[in-house]
């Protein structure tokens, strides 16, 4: 199957680019935005302030390509435990993410305005329900579409299969975008699966399967949007297939070292998705080292404020582990929230 | 089938079929899916017509595939449907415990009320009229072990009626389990128009002063017959049908074991791990001091429900059953 | 994707056929064999002599096609309940069948030459466990293959999908057979998924998939074969989609009047697999109606005998309830045992 | 790691993988396969160097898929191997609940034993170290549901390695739960060499005369903790550790409870259908008489266990909860 991409391992513009200035310029904010969240996030971790954290860098371009052609009031994100970047891009706040990653219940309670679902721990799980919340909107006649997202590793359950045959039926307007990054935790690719190309198995639903460079944000960005403009035209789902990789471990707990070569990753830190846009905006003359600091003040500054903001969240109360359970408390979790209120 | 209004008998099914219909006319936001509930309506006609009268945007078939109708379900309510769905047995039930232990029931929690699912998952279970190999299974115990579910089990058609119309109005995911041997064994009188029963009461179907008879679904019509032959030799049983398991009316329980001074619990799962030890649990802990005789048990065998049809009444507990339990408990 | 077809719909030879005289004279045998069972289980079944049967009528070319290719004291057969024409050629003994129909201990206990695993009602859950019977030989390096059979429904569900990614990554020897009956109970293929062939899945697990005319033994016969070969000579599953109707209900509880029209039946039931053969073997001058007669006497005569020793099986006795649960009954159990052993 | 023999104080992961090797290097029937127990050695290190040290065809990584882990487990087990498979943590059972509630306990059953899936099925479960949303589950009660299935909890090296040799040589299927929480928390002397421990016995943790603490896996050591702060009171706490839910030592726990009088069942999962219910009704069955206080269930809430790590250890029973139910037992 072809890759879709437009930009070549240096960033230099392969042909035409689909996206104005404007949006180049856009995508590259919103890379570094996300970079700058994963590696600040790994300095909290790494001093106690967050909990267990899957980091995502080398694959920002994945995330952001697809989610900048949604809107987080009207479609839906349905993201793993991976898709920091995706949530950020679609506009979770930042304080909120921290929180989350802290398993805090005040970063879990997504405001109103973002209409996106947890990041997802079981496995797989999200697709079928992806595709329930794109048939909701195709029944609605909203004309939102659903991005859901999933890992190469995830694309071995039972779930998949079947959040896509779903999908598929109804024609519901879903991407479903796997991430194939190369791992699943310590388990390669090959192993997973014996196929090439995750995007081949699209044939067996009957939709478009599209393989992009994930580590080229131009080719990310128009593949979706063209998904996008199917979905939200009748035309059904779309697997996108982004070839990227975890370039960090799979989580804050992880040794990567017991699996893999620094030398495979080195590989890949090289095909960086945000200095290949930088190059690109470089090379097109839209970027300046002027700019570029900036955008990093600003990014801290933002960061910071954020860092700040979660820190204020009250400590969670140990009688809300029983509220939330239901719309309202049953006897018996009544008897266990007085307890808990009594507690010091 | 459509009830048909004028005769106001009617059986489970018919009483499920109506309260379907009802909703559906009553919310836009139903919604009811399944395999083989559109143009079949049901492999036991629950359905029957619906996809007709309501269209097939409103009642349709999925694919073979319980996971992905149980997640596909939790996507519609996350967008604001009310789905029902039907698993064709509750033996197939199983492949859909992920999407139901992993979200059904922490939606809420999770997301901090921010997303719920108000949906209703029907299933036909328990044995009784010798079905193929793993169409009788009764997996109550394990549903309601499962936070942020409800698990409702109606034992007549007006209970039915009544409780599904509960249970499709309900903002959170209610298991309704449907007792096969009662869908067509049952006929009774069924009040016309729209009426809700409450979930997370038990009902009290027989008053008694020797024992309490403690039971749902399918095991209220054995419990009733046991009754019936020891009312004929003046010992008095009293029936609480539990029908909501959770959230579980324990007061209505304790208060009829602490009259009786006698439990007994019947349930046609698998004894260990059954819901009925809940009960019994529960029992021991508030009841103590008011049981004349020691809680007992009357359940399927620690063993599978017997795929092998000529034997498996003596599986699943009866009338005779039920008597010499409460032959053990009044001569103890 | 080509559909595998040597006789035409009348049952004319369209090409060479590659089997001999012999093999089309056994194949012929074996469907009509089968048909016997079929025909009278569900006079058996009326006369509430049997439980709940499910007819293959119609579908015995695709299954005696593929366990031709077996042999039941080494290789393996993973049915779903629609398999009993696969059975009996496979060579579980007709009384046994009865008798597992009648949902009887004796028909469950499956002769140890035969390695046939139970007629399974929870679809879909044979295929991981055929991946891992396969993968069992081939470490074992027996040379033996599994073939397991599955429903056009069946393929929707997250277990055969699971399976097929097992059997591929690990190069398992099995057949993964698909009966494409046009429907699942009542919904139609159309509904199930939105692909037109099953046969296109098999490119998303990087393995052959090949759609054969399931009413045309030939075709069957002849797919399976090289998918045999393959498989024993280390080279990996083969998705089989056989294309065929279940022109029968569902179950002997089925009514498929409301579901679907009679046209269309009618249309399948000229299309019969074993007129086609017999046409076949006719054009061939292989066949004599003298010889059908004989075959017609040799098989009721096998199936009464059948019946006779079925009806002669005792009745289950009530403590087998709890019997094999374990191998060693435990405390508990044994009380029950008692219990049940003390009934009249 | 392959457990350094010449130390022999281990800790639980270190006992486990010690077992795994013997077992490997002593049946070659024997196959050890999971998600990341290759390479990596397992998430927790259990299978820590076995594949390189017993080969890939016989320690091996599958692909991401529970259900599919399991059926090729069955399937590999009706073909004479002995597959121990490891899930990775115990809440990601959930997708192979198919597999497990329709084959694997029901292999023998049906197939009138022809066939008989003796395989191991590992998987870390239970909280108290702050893990992810999910990774803290205790799905015992739902194993034990399951007719054909044994369940083994051990809570200590030398009982880890014990019973999982014998779970590997048991000729039916057996899950074996580790509480992650004692993975590295305990360390104790375990013995050389090859040796078994008995599946569906008890284990008399702590003798004592006040009440009865009937516990397992990792509340044992909350339990032990509860105990020796009572002690200093003066109050003799019993422990009865369960180790095999099923099949139950119902015979030890009798004993206990009618020694002390009183039982206190304490479990880290939601309490409603929890495991403990099974026992404490099997104490209102047959220790009614014996009984001078309630059953008392200390246990996981009517919730999800807590995804926010900061309030879990209010979830998960500790010391002080068994020591007020304690109190509670002693001055009713
Ligand atoms: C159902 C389930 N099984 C196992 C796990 C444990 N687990 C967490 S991440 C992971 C690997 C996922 O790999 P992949 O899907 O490729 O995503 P990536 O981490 O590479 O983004 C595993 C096995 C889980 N979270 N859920
Ligand atoms: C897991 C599961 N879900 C539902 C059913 C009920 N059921 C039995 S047969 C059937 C349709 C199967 O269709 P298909 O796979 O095409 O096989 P066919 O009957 O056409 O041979 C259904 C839904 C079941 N047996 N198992
Ligand atoms: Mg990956
Ligand atoms: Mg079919």
């Amino acid at each position: 199957m072809d890759t879709v991409q437009y930009l070549d391992d240096h960033g230099k513009p392969l042909r035409d680019l689909p996206l104005s200035n404007e949006e180049l310029l856009q995508g590259y904010r919103a890379l570094c935005r996300a970079r700058q969240f994963d590696e600040r996030a790994l300095v909290l971790q790494r001093q106690g302030r967050l909990g267990v954290y899957p980091p995502f860098r080398g694959q920002e371009a994945a995330q952001v390509g697809v989610t900048l052609c949604l809107e987080a009031s009207k479609d839906w994100l349905c993201p793993s435990y991976r898709e920091t970047a995706a949530a950020i891009t679609f506009g979770m706040p930042l304080s909120k993410l921290i929180l989350s990653w802290r398993a805090d219940p005040a970063g879990w309670r997504i405001p109103d305005s973002v209409n996106m679902i947890q990041f997802y721990i079981p496995i797989a799980t999200q697709i079928p329900q992806a595709a329930g919340l794109a048939h909701a909107e195709r029944l609605k006649g909203s004309g939102a579409v659903v991005a859901a997202f999933i890992g190469d590793g995830g694309t071995s359950e039972g779930d998949f299969h079947e959040g896509l045959n779903f999908a598929s039926v109804f024609d519901a307007p879903l991407l479903i975008v796997v991430q194939n990054n190369g791992w699943a935790i310590s388990v390669p690719t090959k192993k997973q699966m014996k196929v090439q190309r995750v995007a081949l198995k699209a044939q067996g639903y009957g939709i478009p399967g599209v393989v992009v460079d994930g580590n080229d944000l131009v080719a990310v960005w128009s593949a979706a949007r063209e998904a996008a403009a199917r979905a939200r035209n009748g035309e059904g789902p779309t697997l996108i297939e982004a070839i990227t990789y975890r370039v960090a471990p799979h989580t804050s707990s992880d040794d990567p070292g017991r699996y893999r070569t620094e030398e495979e990753t080195e590989r890949w830190i090289r095909r960086d998705p945000i200095l290949r846009m930088k190059n690109c905006l470089t090379h097109l003359e839209l970027w300046s080292e002027n700019q570029e600091a900036e955008l990093t003040e600003e990014l801290e500054g933002e960061f910071l404020a954020a860092v700040e903001e979660a820190d204020q969240a009250p400590a969670p109360r140990p009688w809300e582990i029983v509220e939330q359970v239901y719309a309202e408390m049953h006897a018996d979790q009544q008897a266990a929230w007085n307890y808990l209120r009594g507690e010091p | 089938m459509i009830a048909e209004r004028e005769n106001r008998v009617l059986n489970n099914v018919q009483a499920i079929n109506e309260a379907l219909d009802m909703a559906l006319a009553q919310d836009q936001r139903v919604v009811v899916f399944g395999e083989d509930v559109g143009a079949m309506g049901g492999v036991f006609r629950a359905s029957d017509g619906l996809m007709q009268k309501h269209g097939e945007k409103r009642v349709f078939d999925t694919p073979l595939a319980e996971s992905g109708i149980v997640g596909f379900g939790i996507g519609l309510a996350m967008a604001g449907f009310r789905p029902v769905a039907e698993i064709q047995f509750a033996g197939f039930l199983y492949p859909a415990l992920d999407q139901i232990l992993s979200h059904l029931g922490r939606m809420r929690h999770r997301t901090r009320g921010r997303f719920s699912v108000p949906m209703v998952i029907r299933a036909p279970y328990g044995g009784g009229v010798k079905t193929p190999e793993q169409h009788a299974d009764s997996p109550e115990a394990i549903l309601s072990h499962i936070p942020g579910v409800k698990v409702v089990i109606p034992s007549s058609p007006e209970r039915a009626k009544g409780l599904l119309l509960s249970a499709i109005a309900d903002p959170d995911p209610v298991f309704f389990l449907e007792a096969i041997k009662l869908y067509r064994g049952v006929k009774a009188p069924v009040p016309e128009g729209f009426f809700t029963l409450p979930i997370g009461k038990a009902r009290m179907v027989r008053e008694g002063t020797a024992a309490s008879l403690l039971c749902y679904g399918g095991m209220v019509e054995v419990c009733q017959k046991a009754a019936e032959v020891a009312a004929k030799e003046g010992v008095e049983l009293e029936i609480v049908d539990l029908e909501t398991l959770v959230p579980l009316d324990t007061q209505t329980i304790l208060e009829s074991v602490r009259k009786t001074g006698r439990a007994i619990v019947v349930y046609e799962a698998m004894r260990t791990g059954g819901f009925g030890a809940e009960v019994a649990a529960r029992i021991a802990e508030e009841a103590l001091d008011s049981l004349q005789s020691p809680v007992i048990r009357v359940a399927g065998w620690d063993a599978p429900y017997p795929p092998f049809s000529a034997v498996e009444n003596f599986y699943r507990p009866d009338a005779r059953r039920v008597l010499e339990a409460v032959r053990r408990a009044l001569t103890y």
